[in-house]
């Protein structure tokens, strides 16, 4: 609705008040988040070393030096290592907990006994923060300690599983301490679609002869469509942000196996003083972000519309 | 977006004005010193002010060596709150010198005598331009070999002299089924050993003229890939589950007695005494075989941010009572250090701390004292990053030794 | 949760039924798996762990770690513990989380109740926001609370926050009021409420399940923020994260392991506790709305 | 002047324009029902009346006050929701007595007045309810309640039956009915039950394609459909449409069509007007009504122009008090209304009677009625 010349009083406040409510939120968003992303953008073709605006020079001053700072990013091994894990990890970790949390939430939707005690079990790892949960699995993958020592001394003396010391392999590690944390929401989110969904139409669909297979296949899964896209939007975010995860675990390694362009961005912009490379980083992963998400928002937003 | 950008030169600028915030008689301390023996020590200092007047507002930032502590600062300083005083290494306290950021201490340092007493290596990172821009609070080597004396006596080990006698060594230990050398795999401490293994295959020249003036020709020479080659030796005699290990668990395998050797700054000396041993007897410390005569460091000191163009009474007395010779003492027995300054008295010190002070007396003199690569005492944060890259591939057996020879040159040259 | 008529549970046999059960126990097992090493190693002395016995149930039992931890452990040159930060941290994520929650509320009503032209590209730049990398907000951040004379101060924290929550709790809340029936409004309109009473005496009174989402969302990425916390809080005014990371962080200090994860879980305690009391509404208030178009 | 007049209001989305210049003027007491297929515009000129959509252009006055950019809550109207629209959280009670307390009424007042409606209504019971727990019929009830206490100048229904069952719905009609005759208020009502339209409304506005089609009585509408649209979307079974020829044979004149056997059929007309006879040796389209249709015992005893035809009879469906006999005339597919006990059976032939004083003629090409 738009005011009109002519509206009472009462009706124009009502008209602008709306947007008068969404105006804060809105400055505040364009300020610091979209201010900040060009101000970034202009960083990444300064020299700017300690601090933004600070460049070779020392004392106050910079110079633009155009693309310089994104042919020396291309050119590190450093940041490709880190583009390819992240492309292995947000893959396997959207993948695998939208499997797992699905799998488990059908389970769990099957009148289990004992819902109420298992589904915060599922939850809680999403409470805690990875600064500690790292070290506690590290300490678990670590062949000498961990895993394959207990299994060992079970008496599966050949049993080996290395991978968190092994430059291959590291990363699915990374990938599965991430699984962890975040597929009991996973499940959640899943678990309320599955909720929400009409059994009439499960009904119908027995009646109509349909496997249990079939059913999940056919009916019941395509139903969760929105559920998914939810648990994508989430999923893709925490993907991005995984940082505290990487340094508490691996702390990047072995060597820079389970580099992930956060760690990069964070390790450029502030230990190593290149603050210009730091943000030609950041501005490849926001426009590698945006490339994948405003695709999706504009099939979701307009959709709804 | 302007306004922005204005705002941080400002910030920087008016750093002269800005920096007040802390209130009068009262200091705020930037450190990442939290865990129980550091952060007591420390206390020391906080006690020492407050006799004097002065209040002492903590900052604690720990985590990645100063790193996290670092990202704060500059968030601090473009916010116009620039702490006090903080605790910094080498290069750091360079670089924010060059933004003229730092307070001038040359009074505190001329009253107190600090050029005669501080050696000339270290000074060199507590300068900028002629001037004081930081206290010294410390020295830590780097160079050290830290040893389970009943596992080397079993096995018929002397103290090895040479890179020869500690191959000799190594290969007795593991032929005795013991770990031969205790390591953790993370960057910094592969370019630990790789400080020293560089010292001892190259000599002091070769490693000022890699490290320190980042010369091509030494960083892309035979020697620098012997010198990759003795680390591919010390990989091979690693356990098989050393990638991402704490420096402390590996120190505790040697305490344990299940490794033989850790090659470690003398900070490990804590873990060793807090396990109730005893140096000499129980665990030895030697330099690594072949920098008997050098000493490669690093020291923590604490610059001080510029209050308004004057040094702040509090400012002063903090530097002073860093420098002072019974913190210096107090300080380092406990850390496991040895004092920034060369006339402090070593009798508060164990048999470790003895040799490390007459270690670092005898390297400054003979011009055998330097910063340490590995810990950003010899060159820029890019290039020590840079270094790390190639060090921690080519022990993680990404690179050979000829590989990780191209690479380095390569890579220090981007970074620079 | 009494909600059997919703279910989709299939008819199964009992092989298919012990299987299910089998599964679902050994997930649970997994999920306990860390929480069972930061346990058994928050109760025994430091030398049973750094011995190696890092995953046996400990030989002596204390609590010693704990009570170290909570109030005397080493976090600055201060033997305080975490106690001090404890009250820090609720200060910080109170507001925050009222804030955002409430602003999220607010612009959902907005987008979907008072819709105008281009809103939904503005919720779409909304939504955007949230994947921004806080790295790169720290600095110009730090130029800004500087400029607003709030660095180093809790305000400044809050404001942090509200601004990066901003996004997911518009987002959840903009979903569950895009299903809330729009008549409703109308007539409240005809009735003459206005638009504040519209919001808090029609949508609000029925908002209880997305906000508990909204809640547990914020609550626990605020109360675990670290970087934010650290940059722009005063030393003392650092909220729990900074100081568990004092603890449990030092490069060359001795590690007593028992003690950080004592102090880890003390940490936790709060989002766990968030978790299991307004968990059981959790799965309801996704139902709801946020999981739905 | 009427009571509530829409005066040439139109109303577009951007440049889509979905209403065009609607004309009605409404006098007091008058029960006007807006009907149509979905899409049609009937809801959103509600929600112009209402004051929840703006105008684009156009006026509407209440009380010949311009109502264009006032509130709603300043139009004095009240609306009925198609899902009732009661505040969940809120009581029975308080969902009535809302609105009086958003225009700050003393509680006392609100009280009486919610007691006197709760008493026409007959939920005196219920009040302290939460609306979860009321059946569908409670719930209407409840709704118009909250529109009466209001005691407003229009009372605006939106589609309030559509979400009731069959007998639910027969049942409130009779009582909005009732309560109309009893309150005598003036009553704009949307549905697209064309039933509802008939039996509710004293005067209805066909709508289609955000155009009126027609605005009339039940009576004319029905009788006297403006165009095929009107006649076709109202009744039920719906008015048959035989293709037929128009000759003029002196003063008289007659539809000439066929019969399922190809057998030729004039149908003469009742009083044919000057516009008829100008379609000589043309092509129209016949317009009879199913009731129109019947057995020969069955047709209208009064009328004076009733047609016979032979013809079979394919399907019968029996409905208790009629028998719905389908044929076909003209090629096309009819459906007679016959009484229940006429003595007709799928495949055998019958004899049709054609109440040609009913029937109307439509232009096929222009669709609208031959006057």
């Amino acid at each position: 609705m738009s005011a009109r010349p002519d509206a009472d009083f009462q009706t124009r406040l009502q008209n602008l008040l709306p947007k008068l409510v969404l105006s804060p939120s809105l400055a505040l968003i364009f300020f610091f988040v979209y201010g900040f992303i060009l101000f970034t953008i202009y960083v990444s073709f300064t020299d700017s070393r300690i601090l933004p605006f600070v460049g070779n020079g020392g004392v106050p001053a910079y110079d633009l030096i155009g693309f310089s700072n994104y042919q020396k990013l291309f050119s590190l091994s450093h940041w490709e290592i880190a583009l390819t894990n992240m492309a292995i990890f947000a893959g396997l970790y959207i993948v695998i907990c939208s499997a797992l949390g699905l799998m488990l939430a059908i389970f769990l939707d099957q009148k289990i006994r004992g819902e109420g005690v298992l589904r915060p079990l599922y939850l809680y790892p999403m409470a805690l923060s990875f600064i500690v949960t790292g070290t506690a699995w590290k300490w678990f993958l670590d062949p000498a300690i961990g895993l394959e020592n207990i299994v060992q001394t079970w008496g599966w003396t050949s049993f080996t599983f290395d991978w968190i010391k092994n430059r291959d392999f590291a990363i699915y590690t990374v990938v599965l301490a991430a699984v962890w944390q975040s597929s009991g929401f996973v499940m959640a989110m899943f678990l309320a679609g599955l909720r929400g969904i009409d059994n009439e139409i499960l009904k119908a669909a027995q009646m109509d002869g349909a496997s249990n297979w079939n059913l999940y296949r056919r009916i019941i899964i395509p139903q969760l469509r929105p559920a998914f896209l939810s648990a994508f939007v989430i999923l893709a975010h925490l993907a991005i942000k995984t940082f505290d995860l990487v340094i508490a675990m691996t702390g990047g390694g072995p060597g820079r196996a389970t580099e992930l362009p956060a760690t990069f961005m964070y390790s450029y912009t502030f230990s190593r003083n290149q603050m210009g490379i730091g943000a030609s980083s950041a501005v490849i992963m926001l426009m590698t972000i945006a490339a994948i998400m405003i695709p999706y928002l504009y099939a979701e937003l307009r959709e709804k519309k | 977006m302007r306004k922005l950008m204005k705002t941080t030169t400002s910030a920087l600028a008016a750093l002269a004005i800005a920096g007040s915030v802390a209130q009068a008689a009262e200091v705020e301390v930037l450190h990442w010193w939290t865990s129980g023996g550091e952060a007591a020590a420390l206390n020391v200092l906080k006690g020492d002010l407050e006799s004097q007047g002065i209040g002492w507002q903590d900052m604690p930032v720990a985590g990645g060596g100063g790193t996290e502590a670092m990202t704060v600062l500059r968030a601090r300083v473009t916010s116009g709150d620039a702490p006090t005083a903080v605790q910094a290494l080498g290069f750091d306290i360079l670089d924010w010198g060059a933004q003229g950021a730092l307070a001038d201490l040359n009074e505190v340092a001329a009253q107190e005598g600090w050029d005669d007493v501080v050696p000339a290596a270290l000074q060199a990172f507590a300068k900028y331009d002629g001037k004081w821009i930081s206290a010294p609070v410390n020295v830590h080597s780097t160079n050290w070999v830290w040893a389970n004396k009943a596992v080397l006596d079993a096995n018929g080990i002397a103290v090895p002299e040479t890179w020869e006698d500690f191959v000799a060594a190594v290969e007795t230990l593991s032929a005795a089924g013991v770990t031969p050398i205790a390591h953790g795999g993370q960057a910094w401490q592969d370019a630990t050993v790789f400080d020293a293994v560089a010292m001892s295959t190259g000599g002091p020249d070769f490693y000022k003229a890699a490290f320190i003036d980042m010369d091509e020709e030494a960083l892309g020479s035979d020697t620098m890939k012997q010198a990759f080659d003795r680390m591919a030796f010390i990989r091979a005699n690693v356990d098989d589950n050393f990638s991402g290990r704490d420096w402390n668990l590996a120190t505790a395998m040697v305490i344990n007695g299940e490794a033989g050797f850790q090659m470690m700054g003398d900070w490990a000396k804590g873990e060793f005494l807090n396990a109730d041993k005893v140096p000499g007897q129980d665990f030895l410390c030697f330099r690594f075989p072949g920098t008997q005569d050098q000493v490669t460091f690093n020291a923590d000191q604490f610059m001080m941010f510029d209050q308004g163009g004057v040094v702040s009474e509090e400012q002063a007395a903090l530097a002073s009572a860093i420098l002072s010779p019974s913190f210096q003492s107090a300080f380092n027995v406990v850390k496991g250090s040895v004092p920034a300054r060369t006339d402090v008295s070593d009798a508060d010190f164990d048999a470790c701390g003895k040799q490390g002070m007459k270690d670092l007396a005898a390297a400054a003199a003979s011009g055998n004292l330097f910063g340490s690569m590995a810990h950003g005492h010899a060159n820029p944060a890019g290039v020590k990053n840079a270094i790390y890259d190639v060090v921690t591939a080519h022990f993680n057996g990404e690179y050979d030794s000829e590989t990780a020879v191209e690479e380095l040159v390569d890579a220090v040259s981007i970074a620079q | 949760m009494a909600v059997s008529s919703t279910d989709t549970a299939i008819r199964t046999g009992r092989v298919t039924r012990t299987l299910i059960y089998l599964v679902l126990v050994l997930f649970a097992l997994f999920y306990l798996l860390p929480l069972y090493v930061m346990m058994v190693n928050s109760l025994k002395p430091l030398p049973e762990i750094t011995g190696g016995g890092m995953m046996s149930l400990p030989q002596i039992w204390t609590i010693e770690p704990w009570l170290k931890a909570w109030s005397t452990a080493q976090i600055g040159v201060e033997p305080t513990g975490l106690r001090p930060y404890f009250w820090n941290s609720i200060s910080m994520v109170v507001p925050a989380v009222a804030i955002s929650t409430i602003l999220g509320a607010l612009n959902g009503y907005v987008l979907t109740k008072w819709r105008f032209r281009f809103d939904t590209i503005l919720f779409g730049l909304m939504l955007f926001a949230c994947f921004i990398p806080f790295q790169i907000v720290l600095i110009p951040m730090a130029a800004v609370l500087g400029f607003l004379g709030l660095a180093g101060s809790t305000a400044g924290l809050v404001l942090v926050h509200v601004v990066y929550g901003l996004g997911f709790s518009t987002l959840y809340f903009r979903n569950y009021y895009a299903v809330f029936p729009t008549e409703l409004v109308r007539a409240a309109q005809i009735d003459g409420a206005s638009f504040f009473q519209i919001f808090w005496r029609i949508l609000l009174p029925s908002s209880g399940p997305i906000a508990v989402v909204c809640v547990i969302w914020q609550f626990t990425n605020i109360w675990n923020d670290f970087l934010f916390g650290a940059s722009f809080a005063s030393g003392e005014g650092a909220p729990m994260t900074v100081a568990l990371n004092n603890l449990v962080q030092s490069s060359t200090g001795v590690k007593e392991y028992n003690v950080h994860f004592a102090g880890a879980i003390l940490a936790a305690l709060p989002t766990l506790l968030v978790y299991i009391v307004a968990g059981r509404y959790f799965v309801r208030g996704l139902m709801a709305g946020s999981v739905k178009g | 002047m009427g009571f509530l007049d829409i005066d040439n209001a139109t109303k577009s989305y951007g440049s889509v324009e979905v209403l065009h210049k609607v004309d009605i003027s409404v006098q007091e007491g008058e029960f006007l029902v807006l009907v149509g297929p979905s899409g049609c515009g009937k809801s959103t000129l509600l929600n112009m009346i209402a004051g929840l959509e703006d105008i684009t252009s156009g006026e509407i006055r209440i009380k010949d006050a311009v109502m264009n950019g006032v509130h709603p809550s300043n139009r004095n109207i009240a609306m009925v929701f198609q899902s009732y629209a009661l505040y969940p959280n809120m009581t029975v009670g308080q969902n009535i007595t809302f609105g009086l307390e958003m225009h700050g009424v003393p509680k006392p007042e609100r009280d009486k007045a919610m007691a006197d409606v709760a008493k026409l209504l007959q939920i005196e019971l219920l009040l302290e309810r939460k609306p979860g727990q009321l059946s569908g019929g409670q719930r209407q009830r409840v709704a118009m309640g909250r529109a009466l206490v209001r005691n407003p100048d229009v009372f605006l229904f939106d589609e309030p039956l559509s979400n009731l069952d069959a007998k639910l719905r027969v049942d409130m009609r009779t009582e909005i009915k009732k309560l109309h005759q009893n309150l005598g208020t003036t009553i704009v009502y949307v549905t697209h039950d064309q039933i509802e339209a008939m039996t509710l409304s004293t005067r209805i506005a066909v709508m289609n394609g955000g155009y009126v089609q027609q605005l009339g009585t039940p009576k004319e509408i029905y009788d006297t459909p403006a165009n095929l649209f009107v006649a076709t979307f109202m009744g039920s079974p719906s008015m048959n449409l035989i293709d037929a020829n128009v000759r003029v044979d002196g003063n008289a004149v007659y539809a000439d069509t066929h019969d399922d056997k190809g057998g030729e059929i004039s149908l003469a007309f009742f009083e044919p007007s000057a516009g008829l006879k100008s379609y000589e040796g043309q092509a129209v389209t016949l317009g009879i009504r199913p009731e129109s249709l019947t057995d020969v015992e069955g047709a209208d005893q009064r009328s004076t122009h009733v047609e016979q035809v032979k013809n079979t009879v394919t399907v019968t469906e029996p409905a208790g008090s009629d028998t719905f006999v389908t044929t076909t005339i003209g090629g096309a597919e009819c459906v007679g209304r016959m009484r229940a006990d006429a003595d007709v059976a799928a495949g055998r032939e019958t004899t049709f009677a054609i109440n040609m004083e009913k029937a109307v003629v439509f232009d096929p090409k222009t669709e609208a009625r031959i006057l």
